[in-house]
């Protein structure tokens, strides 16, 4: 089995340490794991992205032309990214911020709002971790204990408060994810 | 009246508030919603009185992206 | 890479900026300060490498690292260090070129790494790792290379490799002192006579020598080190030679058209230079088609075709400027060869084939 | 109402690529007026660097040329000696110009080649992510200076204008900064001379622009322009550094 | 060299001094403040060939040389300049290497010049005289290829061609006015819109499409301008290769051989790059055996293995280090490989040889 | 009696293959005296530059590491920086630091990298036969300035010595000639306080020394001795060019 | 015909200036020519010494490993060169200052007393110039009166006065040739 | 008695000078015959006195090519 993903929105949306935390993730649940940050000049006032391939063999190639699940967090991203989701894929968007037209019928779309959400939370910035929640729920490759245990080796969890604040954030945004699943099957 | 008035193109601003901090008159603010870019922009207001604006360039002079255009008469 | 090197004894970092290579001085700012190490930023890739060469003398394992514009900046240092007979390790995060090009990856520099960029008869030792996980065994056996042979050894990657996390198991560290003695460094001529490192042989006849014994050094680096990676060569009729990134993309594409019942393979340089050019002259016995993918304009194929001498038809599918083909497109590239010379003929049973073109 | 403010003719009406609150754009903007005051956009070449200015073609609407990182000064050597009636100038950032391009800029000034530089010194290399750059203050964070940078393992800031102002072919050498309103102003009137001394055929022309990263000094813009005006200008202070021009003082 | 570029147009020369080529910057500094041209003596040939960039892109017709090191850390630069698609002259006046090496003449410096030193997918136009008369030919040859390509050329000599004397015959020299103009240079946008020129293409696509034009360039490069001598081919069995001061001597050789009846001829490469690749595969349907002469430890010889794909056997007889073979050496190795592979039986009136190995 | 005069241990019984009357010569001998007089022989490794002094290795008896032209300074940092306890020094003319090498010659000053450096300025770059050098003064004959240096043209002699001084990392400069006795001696102790500053881990030291090149200032020995006292001085006066070594003067 | 020569001596002796001399005469004659100086880092303070090859054909070689004439200035000059001569060539001595053995019997030696002949003359640096007369005289390849026009081409003839000086000079020597000549034939 | 002397090396001096210019007692010249590089070395003397040199040291210092050795007593 082999899932690949985009991560996409602004540069100050933490899109890379999205990647980044599911990457690690899957590594330390013994997958092969390849993470590709997109970076460079034109990131400057551009949108910023990622991909991470999970597989259960070698991973021939970190590119995903065709990704499983795209998650996206600003418009621009929706845009540029929706078109290229597999047919069957996943996409999962920003519901707070995106709200271009989604023209494909082949793809399942989880709209979480992340925003509000986080708002809730009581921290703005944990919208990139509540999105990897929602996604961990939607791809059902990761774990949400396995996540919460990742969370101490990336910026994300050093320390206990906030470590303790971005648990409860996985937790919300797989349960915002479940709800708009079993709302997209009944749909 | 106004002796001045400035113009925000909501698009070019990235939001980085400096005008918002150097007007003397304090005419300049954030808005509360994202432009096309992600950015929050800034916006101006003539203030209560109207008038809030001396023409003053100091935000235009100061803004990097040139997003500012300022009005006198 | 950083942490591989480390572990390898590499105590000294020369480095500049560039992109897309900068997690490696950044990683090694840190690390070197916690074992008690050296970092300098230089103040350019020139000062880089003549520190590298600096370092060498003294007998350290150094290394340094840059990209593309960067690395031709060290030309002039690597013919030294070649010269000179110094062993140092560099890294090569290869980017889309000539000139400013872009960040993107790419393996337009084989030329200058495997022909020698730099002036002078010389040859640096070549290794191009195709995972995360092969791109800290070869930079340990980097410095080991370097070491044994006192020769500059090139580490080529690019930036996907670079930007990639795989899992990796790193290896023991080394100790410092588990370490051959070197008996020709410069540390002060204390109870010996004075020592000099030079490469300024005016005597034609000296230089002569000087360089025949260099060929002689290499002639046994071919010998004892080209190494490769063969994968579902048994039955190909087709094989594919590609490095690297390409070589992990090309394995995805032959994974596919597998599954189509084309019998096709990989050969997969691991040192490029020295390049193997037996085992692929070896498969020109049976097999007739070879095709080449780089992420060039065709540089690697002259070595295929150099190889194989006429044996074989050799194809190119080259990709310049940092375009990553997909596992598809070198599909279709390998399928395109296959029907063309009418391979899937020669298969046993063609039918399971039909429509697959 | 009469429009008072607005973009000079010689910017090309792209937006900018650079972070919010980035000093680059207010130095682009600022040449860009000067260039079209002096009215020279129809001979003027510009020599942008690698660095976060290397994108300089999409907004300067002159010719323009790209050097390899830190040869700008031997592009435009190259380029003015040709073009003796054209005006050339170079754009570069504190790594472009102060360090790899070190003896470029040095010899390029002691030759007194007729051209103007514009030096911007953000204390960091923006475009390669925020590594130590030459002119990184002490104690000033980077990705390559673990615990900021540590003047007796890192180094000292160097002063390159200072360094300059010793070789006999520079003329004018001013550092000037982009912190409040009124540094912009001097900034320009800084920039103008050095244009109009190459018009005059004086010799070398260089300014120093302190100019703000917040991205890489991670700050806000806000604070950032705070810091360029009460910390950099303690190590570089701005100031007339060198002026041979004869110009009456204004 | 200096005057033949003069006469060609070059009134921009950037150079820094190196041994064994200063008599060019010493004629031209004083050459081309005749002519009102401009002479700088840069810092380093780092600065040179920067300046050279500036200089063509305003439209000149430009020209820096050097020697090996010094044109090693020209390859960043060289890079660019292919990038950019600008033409400029290079002269480089190899000396042995690696490293500092000494100032003897060599063609080491083969692969850094007909491979590209630097980074990236690129070529240079490689012109090599073998006599004075042919420098200042093949001099003003290279301004003409640089501006009709768009692409840096560059002429590969060495110390002795730097360092001898022969009756040369110059041509007239061209009047600027009669170049054909060039609608890409950077004069300022007076009238038209403003110009950039960069090699900077983030988008790996248009990067690759860059690429893609630039090889089709050089196909058409190989197409039109490969160029060679041929020296007694007509009835040769044994056909040595070699450039250059090696070529003279060669042929010095030759002469000596053919006294003894042996049926040897020459054919030398007066382009490296674009190399006479199907002249010398033409050559293997009559002939069996090719002997390569170069003065380094072999690097032309891997451009005929290339062409010949195993039709012919090779043979190399490589002298780097400076060292210059007598004619007498080359006949040596030229009989050898004759007798070896019994060559002479083939002759008609093989008595005639007799006792003469 | 008693020989109160010879040649220094750390100098290898060799002839000197410099020019009757060559200033190298000299100063290899006091360079190699105040090694004896330090006794630092067993701990000193020496970095010849590519130049005339491209041999020095068959005159120092000390280990000894070539350096590409103008890149001394970078590689005796790389030395220095594994052997910390060693005394490293570099040797160079003034081509090899003040042009092609000048980026690496400011910047391990400003690191204030613990070595010596030597530098010989002759006005002139005498192995490759007497082209203009960085240091060339005006109206000197070289083989590239026809009619002598022409200052608007080749530009003015560059003081590197001078611009070092702005560099944070230099702890003491100097420069001095070897034109007559009393200067050959005074030269010497500026080598020796060079040396001295590395030992006591100051930072960086540099000795300018001027010095004749009889063979291209195609002048006899004598004139050229008296030329460097009379002429040279003028241009580059000695002298302490800073010292903030702390040693009581002396 | 093809005739090599190598000139050698100290450097301050007019080593490379007698090879050029010897070549543009050569080349006005309308012969092919290659002049060849050996320059370089070892030159300081050792012996300097060029190579000339006059031919009517193309030259394949620019080197003489054996030279038909050598000029010996010095005495670390004849150790080097002399035994290179090939048979039957013919070895100029400068005989005021070199007094080595010359152990060949196959090689005609021409001693030429250039000191004593140049102080005669009044000019002691016209020692070069007398023994290109000596070379033409023993070679035959160059005619005095070629040698006299070419000289103004070099530095020895740009002064009238200077110009009268080198062409009695060369005379001198061709004459001083010629003695040596007869003796050593009659010997 | 002389207070001083001093050694010349005939085969390492290159006949430069320089002593020469620098004794201030005139007691080197520069001997008319060669020596086996080619140069005309210089000579000491100790004068018509027999007590020329005052072993100053002055002539060594200042050779380049250190072929000079004083000795006072
Ligand atoms: C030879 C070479 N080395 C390194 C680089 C990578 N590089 C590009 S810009 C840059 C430095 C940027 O810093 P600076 O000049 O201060 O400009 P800024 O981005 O801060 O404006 C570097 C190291 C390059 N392009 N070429
Ligand atoms: C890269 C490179 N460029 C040029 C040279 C040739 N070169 C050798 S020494 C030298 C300059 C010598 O002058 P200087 O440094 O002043 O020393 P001097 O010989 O006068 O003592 C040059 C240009 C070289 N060896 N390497
Ligand atoms: S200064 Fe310009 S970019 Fe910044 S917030 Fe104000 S209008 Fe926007
Ligand atoms: S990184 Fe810094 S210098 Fe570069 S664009 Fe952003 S703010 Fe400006
Ligand atoms: S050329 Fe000058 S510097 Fe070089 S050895 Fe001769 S006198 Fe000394
Ligand atoms: S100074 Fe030395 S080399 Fe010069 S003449 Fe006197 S003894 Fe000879």
């Amino acid at each position: 089995m082999t899932n690949k993903m985009i991560f996409a929105g602004f540069g100050g949306q933490g899109v890379l340490l999205m990647g980044f935390l599911t990457a690690l993730t899957a590594m330390r649940q013994g997958k092969n794991v390849t993470y590709l940050p997109a970076y460079g000049a034109e990131v400057r006032g551009g949108t910023a992205n990622c991909t991470v391939v999970i597989s259960d063999e070698e991973i021939a190639s970190p590119v995903a032309s065709n990704p499983d699940f795209v998650v996206v967090m600003n418009n621009p991203s929706l845009v540029r990214f929706a078109n290229m989701i597999a047919p069957g894929g996943t996409l999962l968007i920003n519901s707070s911020l995106v709200h271009g037209e989604i023209k494909r019928d082949d793809v399942t779309v989880v709209p979480v709002p992340l925003n509000e959400l986080a708002h809730e939370l009581g921290e703005d910035r944990s919208a990139n971790v509540i999105m990897v929640g929602a996604l961990a729920q939607a791809t059902g490759v990761l774990t949400i204990e396995a996540l919460k245990e990742a969370l101490a080796e990336t910026g994300l969890g050093k320390k206990p408060k906030v470590l303790e604040l971005n648990r409860r954030a996985l937790e919300v945004g797989a349960k915002s994810a479940r709800q708009a699943l079993a709302k997209e099957k009944s749909a | 009246m106004a002796k001045g008035k400035i113009t925000i193109d909501r698009e070019k601003c990235k939001g980085c508030e400096l005008c918002v901090s150097v007007c003397p008159k304090q005419c300049i603010a954030i808005s509360s919603g994202l432009n096309d870019k992600g950015y929050y922009p800034a916006e101006f207001s003539q203030g209560e009185e109207g008038d809030c604006c001396t023409a003053c360039t100091l935000c235009a002079l100061t803004c990097p992206d040139i997003a500012i255009e300022v009005y006198r008469g | 890479m950083g942490e591989a090197a480390v572990r390898a004894g590499c105590r000294y970092y020369f480095g500049y900026p560039i992109t897309p290579q900068n997690e490696v001085p950044e990683y090694m700012s840190g690390r070197l300060l916690q074992v008690g190490g050296t970092f300098v930023q230089a103040e350019s890739e020139l000062a880089s490498i003549n520190m590298v060469i600096g370092a060498a003398m003294a007998g350290a394992r150094v290394m340094t690292s840059s990209s593309s514009p960067g690395v031709s900046l060290m030309q002039e240092g690597i013919s030294y260090l070649a010269g000179l007979e110094l062993p140092a390790v560099i890294a090569n995060v290869v980017r889309g070129g000539p000139g400013l090009g872009n960040i993107a990856p790419a393996q337009s520099d084989y030329f200058q790494a495997t022909r020698g960029g730099g002036h002078g008869d010389y040859r640096t030792i070549v290794l191009a790792p195709a995972s995360c996980q092969e791109l800290c065994d070869l930079t340990v056996k980097a410095f080991d290379l370097a070491d044994k042979y006192r020769n500059p050894v090139m580490i080529m990657g690019d930036g996907m490799m670079g930007q990639m996390m795989e899992p990796v198991e790193f290896p023991e560290a080394i100790d410092l002192a588990d370490l051959p003695a070197k008996d020709w460094t410069l540390t002060g001529a204390k109870g010996r006579p004075s020592r000099v490192i030079l490469s300024l042989l005016l005597n034609p006849k000296v230089l002569e020598d000087h360089n025949f014994k260099l060929v002689r050094k290499y002639d046994a680096v071919t010998r004892e080190e080209t190494d490769w990676e063969e994968y579902m060569l048994e039955d190909a009729r087709q094989v594919v030679v590609a490095y690297g990134t390409a070589a992990r993309i090309a394995k995805g594409a032959i994974k596919r058209v597998r599954e189509m019942g084309l019998k096709v393979g990989l050969l997969r340089p691991k040192t490029l230079w020295p390049f193997p050019d037996k085992p692929l002259k070896d498969l020109t016995r049976v097999v007739r088609q070879l095709l080449v993918f780089e992420m060039s304009a065709g540089q690697m194929v002259e070595d295929v075709r150099l190889a194989v001498e006429g044996q074989a038809q050799v194809h190119l599918y080259g990709r310049p400027g940092g375009v990553i083909p997909t596992p598809d497109e070198v599909a279709h590239q390998i399928s395109h060869y296959y029907y063309q010379a009418g391979l899937m003929d020669k298969d046993q049973q063609s039918g399971r084939l039909g429509g697959a073109a | 109402m009469k429009k008072i403010f607005e973009a000079p003719k010689s910017l090309k009406d792209n937006l900018f690529h650079y972070c919010p609150g980035c000093g680059h754009s207010i130095i682009h903007r600022l040449v860009a007026e000067v260039i079209d005051e002096l009215g020279i956009q129809e001979r003027t070449i510009g020599v942008p660097p690698a660095g976060c200015a290397v994108l300089a073609y999409n907004y300067f609407d002159v010719d323009t040329g790209e050097a390899p990182h830190g040869r700008a000064l031997a592009v435009a050597t190259g380029l003015k000696r040709v073009l003796k009636d054209h005006v050339v100038f170079t754009y570069q950032g504190d790594g472009d110009i102060a360090a790899i391009g070190t003896a470029e800029s040095i010899h390029a000034a002691n030759r007194g080649e007729k051209v103007t530089a514009i030096f911007v010194n953000n204390g960091t290399y923006g475009m390669t992510g925020g590594q130590m750059a030459p002119t990184t203050l002490p104690g000033m964070g980077s990705t390559t200076t673990p615990g900021g940078r540590d003047v007796v393992r890192d180094g000292a800031p160097l002063d390159l204008t200072q360094m300059l102002a010793t070789a006999k072919g520079s003329v004018f050498l001013e550092r000037v900064s982009v912190a409040t309103p009124k540094d912009i102003r001097k900034a320009k009137k800084a920039i103008k001379k050095a244009f109009q001394v190459q018009l005059d055929g004086l010799g070398f022309a260089l300014v120093e622009v302190l100019s703000p990263c917040p991205t890489n000094w991670k700050m806000d813009p806000v604070a950032a322009y705070e810091w360029t005006d009460k910390e950099m200008t303690k190590i570089f202070p701005v100031g007339v550094i060198k002026d041979i021009t004869g110009y009456d003082k204004d």
